[in-house]
């Protein structure tokens, strides 16, 4: 039961949110929500439930291994977005609570969801209620970014509700009683009619694949999360891309039970690479640092998808890169808002020597610069060697050389940008830097909480994490 | 089927909503032809099916056409012609593949599948081919209305509440889309999406 | 045990000293001097005594259990890491000092503590997961150090060069290790002679290491991130941080089972890095960038010695393999004194001149005793002429090569011509550093400022003389350094153990203290007998010239014109040249510039390759929403074909 | 205490000997010309004159250079100490003495060059520059050398090397080392030591600004060289070591006496080269040098 509170307890606060009087208080509602959720999905990662409470909803191991890494990030957000929005005061901020904390709820159902409807009525469901935090900034750009959002978004989900339905009919037309839980679709196993599952995982991977941000997907993320405040572009770049994400594992796990495993590995295999690739190149002639953060978002969706394929320790080291992944976005995405608001430009030529404007943010920044290009002893330096590792140890040693290679390019393009803006003399632009805004405890304590927690990850990754992701993977491959 | 070509040929607005309002409301009707003894159930989907895909988006979509006052004229980033002869194409290309896959006895002969990869086909052209932001919504619609064709053959089995949703998000969907075609308006002043190309690399 | 109390408490210590570095200058020299000097006890210890010392802790780090170990091998670095990382601290204290560094200086002396224990850690890591950690840390604080004076975009941009070129070498090590990794099934470092499927990964290491070490075609970061650094960092990147590439070469080529051609490759590597290293420090007009391309070439004897190792032990008949393998080892400690005691005199002469650029300087002697002299010292130890340091080394790789060449061993196809190259070197790095040493300090100075340059205080010229006795006592007592010496080459190769010194370096020894004594009477003798006959001060004769100007002088540029048309086809040096013109000519001027040639003929084509490549994927992401429908559509037909081709697989 | 003694006469023999040399060359180029020509022992004359003359220093020089000369002369000294005298060997020899040897000539060159160019005169500075550069080549021909010797002799210590085989090995070897020696010693056809044309030389030039003792010191230093080069170049050729001790004295002093008067011949019938084909020479050198070594080579392996 109390998984259903996970869901409820954001929801409820959304409408109370919706309901509350006042802007200046209105904020406290993100952080209250966010604490309880946490503690929920703490709770629960420490005393998981034997049975999931319905077939087709459910805190199981893949949820566990995830939502609570999400839970973090909003926690973390939310603290963060307090300050914010009193900084942004001029913007009623009614929609936007309201949206964020309602997010967080159907993120919370899709992580849970175990039926293929259901997992597709609450991503859909997640992409709406993020497009009013998209549209805060209430700029034109901000529209047309969202606009983008939603119709590439859109159609993408289009797909991928086509691929429910080949799903469904595949189990249909094996003879299945149309039961779409998961369970029961792994369960009719190589009864599923294989064209169907191939053409079910080709619509479904690629569906889901738009909201992950996988190329040639991706090209709604720079707009969305360049325009987005740093608060929705970190839950977008750490919440709705793990929803996705955890949707594609799912899938693969039913595609893997009807015997075409192979092909479907090889097709994330093949993506990931590509992905990874495409957010290199991008990033190498970056020059815009916000929209720098959603290439890199790309990359690690990329990284993400290679770990996934490989498999075994790969998919667990695919795991732990999703949290670590989430933490240090979150941090970025935060320390870039500060970055952004202080130096009243968004690219290159218009920003630098920030180390001497706001020392603090920019120093938290090149801080998680080097945690996100896996630079020890970040969290994300420990995955991506396993996953790296893996990928030798079941002999896909070229797909590890090209991954490597796509790092270095990433690197390449990451620093460039960061040091760039961080390091130099100050520019015009700086001076009329927004007069409100000041490096205060409230606007910096978040990303560095966050990134602290990436640097634990990865030193002392907790027993309780470990057990949670060997579950999953054993949850999304029954058979070893 | 013949509703896609059309969608496909029209340069004109109004008649591009009107075929997939007249779309939407053939879906509506569907479950009751397909559906042989009468429940309740289905009679309430296929109302509300027809009343949203047929009157209220269509409705809606005009309002946003009328309040922005643009002209009606289609500026097809791909020709007519061209798209009429690849959404043809692509007609024989779905009624071949669903001849090719293989299919429940019931499902044989009906050309449910065939229609709804042809609309899915039809939709994604007109989201590529058309710039005009309510050509590309009608695009989206259609796309839409294909799939929740396809959805038709497991309207049996599984339970209604995935249509049910589907319904409910698509509606939702469709719905932010107009208010966002209408902010776009009042930011652009048109609604040509050619003109959204202010964030680029 | 008392090993443990050494090594733990230099790590707190330094640890400490980082923290301590920002705000408190004072406490941070006690700790670091400290910290550096628990490293030197610990690594005589073990090199004296010939103990290994191993130690796993309870918890775990990363999910691995820390496994620190300290063995003659590692002892034998971590020495010159402790000697280097004092002086340099101590000379920070005069070069870079708060009143003049208001805004770097305390991050430097962080920075420099964090390095130090770093490069400590390299050392003692014998984990694989916590060897990158420590080897990344150690990256990034070199990094933040090469960027202390982060307001000059030169600076910045050598600063990032490094910085890429490193991280590129730490991937092919991510590769390395996740490959020993996943054959091994274990993080756990350590002798593996016994799988010999681990061969071939040598060369993966051979890339990783060999861009830190800055071997000859992937030294491209090394001269512009040496010279645009504070010289005590270049002192210490040069002398100790590229050491550690080596170290890991060295190690690893110890502990693996090596592939056929190992010893081959590095020969030749080794000798195209010395030669062509010589090459390139003759034809720099940089005085920094030139002491930054002798480091290549120093590197180059150095893998010419180790190489001949590796024969040597490949080939089973060890005697010449010893000792070349010892004038390797002999000559990264020779290295590391005598570079760093250079680079701390182009230090002080930046110091006292505000330029790099030689053909500004001259005549410095007058205003910079000291540092003239120490500087000469260093050039006469660097060029490997008897009776210093520099000699005992090379003549012990020579010495090998040589016994290779009389023994007829099969391997001397390869050690001939390395021992041409070693010759060839040895000449040019003596043209290099008679240019180096000349133009700075001799002669009249050809600009105001080093006519009105200052000689650098005790802070700077302390940790200089340190360096310099250091030197001569390895110069004058080679045989007094050997024991220390055969525990790292037993350790590497234990068919080597048993080592009495060979009997020439016993001998070496009193020729070169004798030679110094006579040399230094000599010269006396002569000065004496020059005083008596009475001595006059008169303008330089210049074939009877009358008014020989500053500007008349030889520059740098002139003296190594001579070899660099020899070597013009690598080198390839841009000069624009004004002639002058007319009855009255307008000034004419001649500019020439030795560009790094791997980086601007190799790698810039084909990062413009990338670039462009990146061009183009942008040039598709315009913005156009329906562009966008259509790649998604592309990626699901991409993703069906995928699927198709492979269930037809 | 013998040792002491034979010490003390070895180091008078170089010492006292290598004067003569100089003497004996521009005997034979003016006997070649047809002119009378200053005396042998001209050298010991100009020696004691300049040790007694005072000197005059350039107001830009440091002590290095007096003590430039000092070291320099020195080291070609203890250079020369270490090369046996046929069967008499050496005082000293030991395994890679060869490489000190060449390293201690090294030593002098960058000792010569430091104190050309303390004077900042632009002269000393093409002379050093030449000086330097064209060691580059003539040490690859000196090491290619070292390495045919030990070769032929399995041995790494001068006293065994210099037993020489006979055959076109020898004779290349021999070739290739007298054009170094012409190149070392700053001869024609690379150098001119009696023109007054500064700008065409390399080693006269580098002197130009030093006078008195420290260039009585260069002077004999130069001498010294040039008796080191024929000595060694003599013992490399003629198997001298084995010799009994009258015919091995013989035979190295007439060796001696060839190469010089062959110094001579040579510089009285060859012009100087233009500067731009020394290289060509001295690899010519270096090459001879090589294939000397693939001979030995070969010999070694059959």
């Amino acid at each position: 039961m109390k998984e259903l509170l996970l869901i409820v307890v954001p929801l409820v606060a959304a409408a109370g949110a919706a309901l509350w009087p006042h802007d200046r208080t209105r904020p406290w509602f993100l952080p209250a929500a966010g604490l309880a959720h946490s503690l929920l999905a703490f709770w629960l990662l420490f005393h998981p439930p034997a049975v999931p409470f319905h077939p087709w909803l459910g805190y199981d191991p893949l949820a566990r291994a995830m939502l609570p890494a999400v839970s973090l990030l909003f926690l973390g957000c939310a603290a963060y977005g307090v300050p914010y929005l009193r900084l942004r005061a001029e913007r009623p901020n009614r929609v936007f609570v309201a949206g964020l904390l309602a997010a967080l709820g159907l993120m919370s159902a899709a992580h849970m969801a175990r039926h293929l409807g259901l997992l597709w009525i609450a991503t859909e469901a997640v992409t709406l209620s993020s497009v009013p935090l998209l549209h805060f900034n209430n700029t034109p750009r901000a529209f047309e970014a969202t606009w983008k959002y939603l119709l590439v978004g859109g159609t993408g989900i289009a797909l991928s509700l086509l691929g429910s339905f080949c799903l469904g009919y595949a189990s249909l037309h094996g003879g299945g009683a149309g039961d779409l839980t998961f369970a029961a679709l792994m369960a009719q196993g190589t009864g599923l009619s294989r064209p169907w599952v191939l053409i079910a995982w080709v619509l479904l991977l690629v569906g889901y694949g738009t909201k992950m941000g996988l190329a040639p997907m991706h090209t709604w993320k720079p707009d969305a999360y360049g325009e987005a405040p740093g608060i929705v572009g970190a839950m977008l770049a750490g919440g709705v891309t793990t929803v996705a994400f955890t949707a594609v594992l799912r899938v693969r796990a039913v595609v893997e039970a009807a015997g075409a495993g192979g092909v479907a590995s090889r097709t994330l295999l093949v993506i990931g690479l590509f992905s990874t690739l495409v957010a290199a190149l991008f990033l190498l002639s970056a020059r815009d640092f916000k929209r720098m953060l959603a290439y890199s978002s790309v990359e690690h969706m990329g990284i993400l998808s290679f770990g996934a394929a490989l498999g075994g320790v790969g998919l667990w080291a695919a795991f732990f890169h999703v949290w670590n992944n989430s933490m240090t976005k979150g941090a970025l995405f935060l320390s870039a808002g500060n970055l952004r608001r202080a130096a009243g430009g968004r690219t290159i030529d218009e920003v630098s020597g920030m180390s001497v404007i706001t020392p603090r943010s920019a120093a938290l920044f090149v801080a998680g610069l080097f945690a996100v290009t896996a630079c020890p002893p970040f969290g994300p330096f420990f995955s991506e060697l396993l996953i790296v590792k893996s990928a030798f140890a079941t002999g896909h040693g070229w797909g590890a050389a090209f991954f490597l290679v796509c790092l270095l390019l990433a690197f390449f393009g990451l620093t460039r940008v960061v040091f760039a803006i961080v390091y130099g003399r100050p520019r015009t632009a700086a001076r009329k830097m927004d007069p409100r805004f000041r490096e205060t405890l409230a606007v910096i304590v978040p990303p560095v909480v966050l990134l602290l927690l990436s640097l634990g990850l990865g030193l002392a990754t907790p027993d309780v994490l470990r057990e949670a992701w060997t579950a999953a993977v054993r949850q999304l491959s029954p058979t070893p | 089927m013949g509703l896609n070509l059309v969608a496909l040929g029209t340069s004109r607005l109004p008649s591009l909503i009107r075929v997939a309002a007249l779309q939407g409301m053939v879906l509506g009707i569907m479950p009751l032809v397909i559906e042989h003894e009468l429940r309740l159930m289905v009679l309430v989907i296929a109302a509300a099916t027809v009343a949203m895909k047929g009157l209220v988006i269509p409705a809606l979509l005009r309002r946003a056409m009328r309040t922005a006052n643009i002209d009606r004229d289609l500026y097809p980033l791909i020709g007519f012609l061209p798209s009429l002869l690849l959404g043809a194409a692509g007609m024989i290309g779905a009624v071949v593949l669903a001849r090719r896959l293989p299919l429940l006895p019931e499902h044989r002969e009906s050309l449910l599948v065939a229609g709804a990869l042809a609309s899915v086909l039809t939709g994604l052209l007109l989201l590529i081919g058309r710039s005009k932001a309510i050509s590309q919504v009608c695009g989206y619609l259609i796309l839409e209305n294909g799939i929740y064709l396809f959805g038709l053959l497991l309207i049996h089995s599984t339970p209604l509440l995935v249509e049910g949703g589907i319904l409910l998000d698509l509606t939702v969907a469709v719905f932010v889309t107009g208010i966002i075609v209408d902010r776009i308006q009042r930011a652009f002043d048109s609604l040509d999406t050619r003109k959204l190309t202010v964030l680029r690399e | 045990m008392t090993m443990d109390r050494l090594i733990v408490f230099a790590i707190l210590v330094l640890v400490a000293a980082a923290l301590s570095g920002p705000r408190l200058p004072r406490v941070w020299l006690a700790l670091t001097l400290a910290g550096t000097a628990a490293f030197l006890g610990a690594a005589l210890w073990a090199l004296g005594g010939g103990t290994e010392w191993d130690w796993r802790s309870g918890f775990a780090l990363g999910n691995e259990r820390v496994h620190l170990r300290l063995d003659a091998v590692s002892a034998w670095f971590l020495a010159l890491v402790a000697v280097v990382g004092g002086a340099g601290a101590v000379y920070a204290r005069g070069y870079w000092p708060d009143r003049e560094r208001p805004e770097s200086a305390g991050r430097g002396r962080g920075w420099w503590s964090t390095l130090i224990l770093c490069l400590g850690l390299v050392l003692l890591c014998a984990n694989g997961l916590h060897f990158l950690m420590a080897w990344e840390a150690f990256a990034l604080s070199a990094y933040f150090l090469i960027t202390l004076e982060r307001e000059r975009r030169e600076t910045r941009a050598a600063g990032w060069l490094y910085l890429a070129a490193s991280h590129a070498g730490t991937l092919g090590l991510f590769a390395f290790f996740s490959l020993l990794a996943a054959r091994t099934g274990s993080w756990e470092l350590g002798p593996m002679r016994d799988h010999p499927e681990l061969a071939p990964l040598f060369w993966v290491a051979l890339f990783g290491f060999g861009v830190k070490a800055g071997l000859f075609p992937l030294h491209i970061w090394l001269p512009s991130a040496h010279a645009n650094a504070p010289s005590h960092v270049s002192a210490i990147m040069s002398g100790v941080a590229i050491k550690m590439g080596l170290y890991g070469l060295i190690r690893f080529s110890g502990w693996l089972p090596m592939p056929a051609g190992a010893g081959w490759a590095v020969l030749a590597l080794g000798a195209a890095s010395a030669v062509l290293g010589a090459a390139f420090a003759l034809a720099q007009n940089d005085l920094k960038r030139l002491l930054a391309y002798c480091s290549v070439e120093n590197m180059g004897v150095i893998l010419i010695g180790w190489g001949a190792g590796l024969l040597g032990a490949a080939n089973g008949d060890t005697a010449w393999g010893r000792l070349a393998m010892a004038g390797a080892l002999l000559h990264v400690w020779n290295h590391g004194l005598f570079k760093s005691l250079l680079f701390f005199g182009a230090g002080s002469v930046l110091h006292a001149t505000g330029t790099r650029e030689m053909s500004r300087m001259g005549g410095l002697w007058r205003a910079l005793p000291w540092t003239a002299g120490l500087f000469a010292f260093g050039s006469v130890a660097i060029s490997a002429l008897p009776p210093l340091n520099g000699f005992v080394s090379e003549w012990l790789v020579y010495l090998g090569l040589l016994e290779a060449a009389a023994g007829h061993a099969p391997v001397a196809v390869a050690t001939l011509p390395a021992t041409i190259a070693l010759g060839v070197t040895g000449a040019l790095a003596l043209a290099a550093f008679v240019k180096a040493a000349t133009v700075v300090f001799l002669g009249a100075p050809r600009t105001q400022t080093a006519a009105h340059a200052h000689e650098c205080g005790w802070w700077m010229r302390a940790p200089m003389l340190g360096l310099a006795a250091a030197c001569t006592l390895v110069a004058l007592a080679p045989a007094a350094v050997w024991p220390l010496l055969q525990q790292p080459l037993a350790a590497w190769n234990s068919a080597w153990l048993g080592g009495e010194p060979p009997a020439p370096l016993a001998t070496l020894g009193p020729v070169q203290l004798a030679l110094a004594v006579v040399v230094a009477a000599t010269a006396v003798a002569l000065w004496l007998r020059t005083r008596t006959n009475g001595l006059r001060r008169a303008l330089t004769w210049d074939c009877g010239y009358a008014a020989p100007t500053a500007r008349m002088q030889y520059t740098g540029g002139s003296f190594a014109a001579l070899a660099v048309g020899w070597f013009a086809w690598v080198l390839r040096p841009q000069r624009q040249l004004r002639w002058p013109r007319g009855t009255f000519p307008r000034r004419a001027d001649h500019v020439e510039r030795i560009p790094e040639t791997v980086l601007e003929r190799a790698i810039g084509p084909v990062s413009n390759v990338v670039m462009s490549a990146s061009a183009w994927v942008r040039r598709r992401q315009q913005g156009h929403l329906p562009d966008y429908i259509l790649y998604l559509v592309a990626g699901l037909a991409a993703v069906g074909g995928l699927v198709v081709l492979g269930s037809v697989r | 205490m013998i040792s002491i003694l034979e010490f003390l006469a070895r180091l008078a023999v170089w010492l006292v000997l290598a004067p003569l040399l100089p003497g004996i060359i521009n005997k034979v180029k003016a006997w070649v010309a047809g002119r009378r020509g200053p005396p042998v022992l001209q050298l010991y004359y100009d020696l004691a004159r300049l040790w007694r003359k005072g000197v005059v220093l350039s107001t830009l020089a440091s002590p290095g250079f007096i003590a430039g000369p000092a070291v320099a002369w020195v080291a070609v000294l203890a250079a020369a100490l270490l090369l046996p005298l046929g069967p008499l060997g050496t005082s000293l020899s030991f395994r890679g003495d060869v490489i000190l040897l060449v390293y201690l000539l090294a030593l002098a060159r960058f000792c010569t060059a430091w104190a050309a160019l303390e004077t900042g005169s632009a002269f000393e500075g093409m002379g050093a520059a030449r000086e330097v550069s064209y060691a580059v080549l003539a040490e690859a021909a000196v090491i290619t050398a070292v390495l045919t010797l030990s070769l032929q002799t399995r041995s790494v210590s001068l006293s065994a090397m210099l037993a020489p085989s006979a055959g076109t090995g020898a004779v290349l070897l021999a070739v290739g080392l007298f054009t170094v020696l012409l190149a070392e010693n700053c001869r024609v056809p690379f150098d001119d030591p009696n023109t007054h044309l500064e700008l065409t030389m390399i080693h006269a030039v580098l002197v130009l600004d030093h006078s008195g003792p420290p260039l009585a010191a260069i002077l004999h230093g130069a001498a010294m060289k040039l008796l080191l080069f024929s000595v060694l170049l003599v013992q490399a050729v003629l198997p001298v070591g084995e010799l009994p001790l009258v015919a091995a004295a013989g035979a190295l002093i007439g060796g001696v006496l060839v190469v010089t008067v062959a110094v001579g011949l040579v510089e009285s019938f060859l012009a100087r080269y233009a500067f731009r084909r020394v290289p060509l020479l001295l690899t010519t050198a270096f090459l001879l040098c090589v294939f000397a070594l693939l001979i030995a080579w070969k010999g070694g392996a059959a």
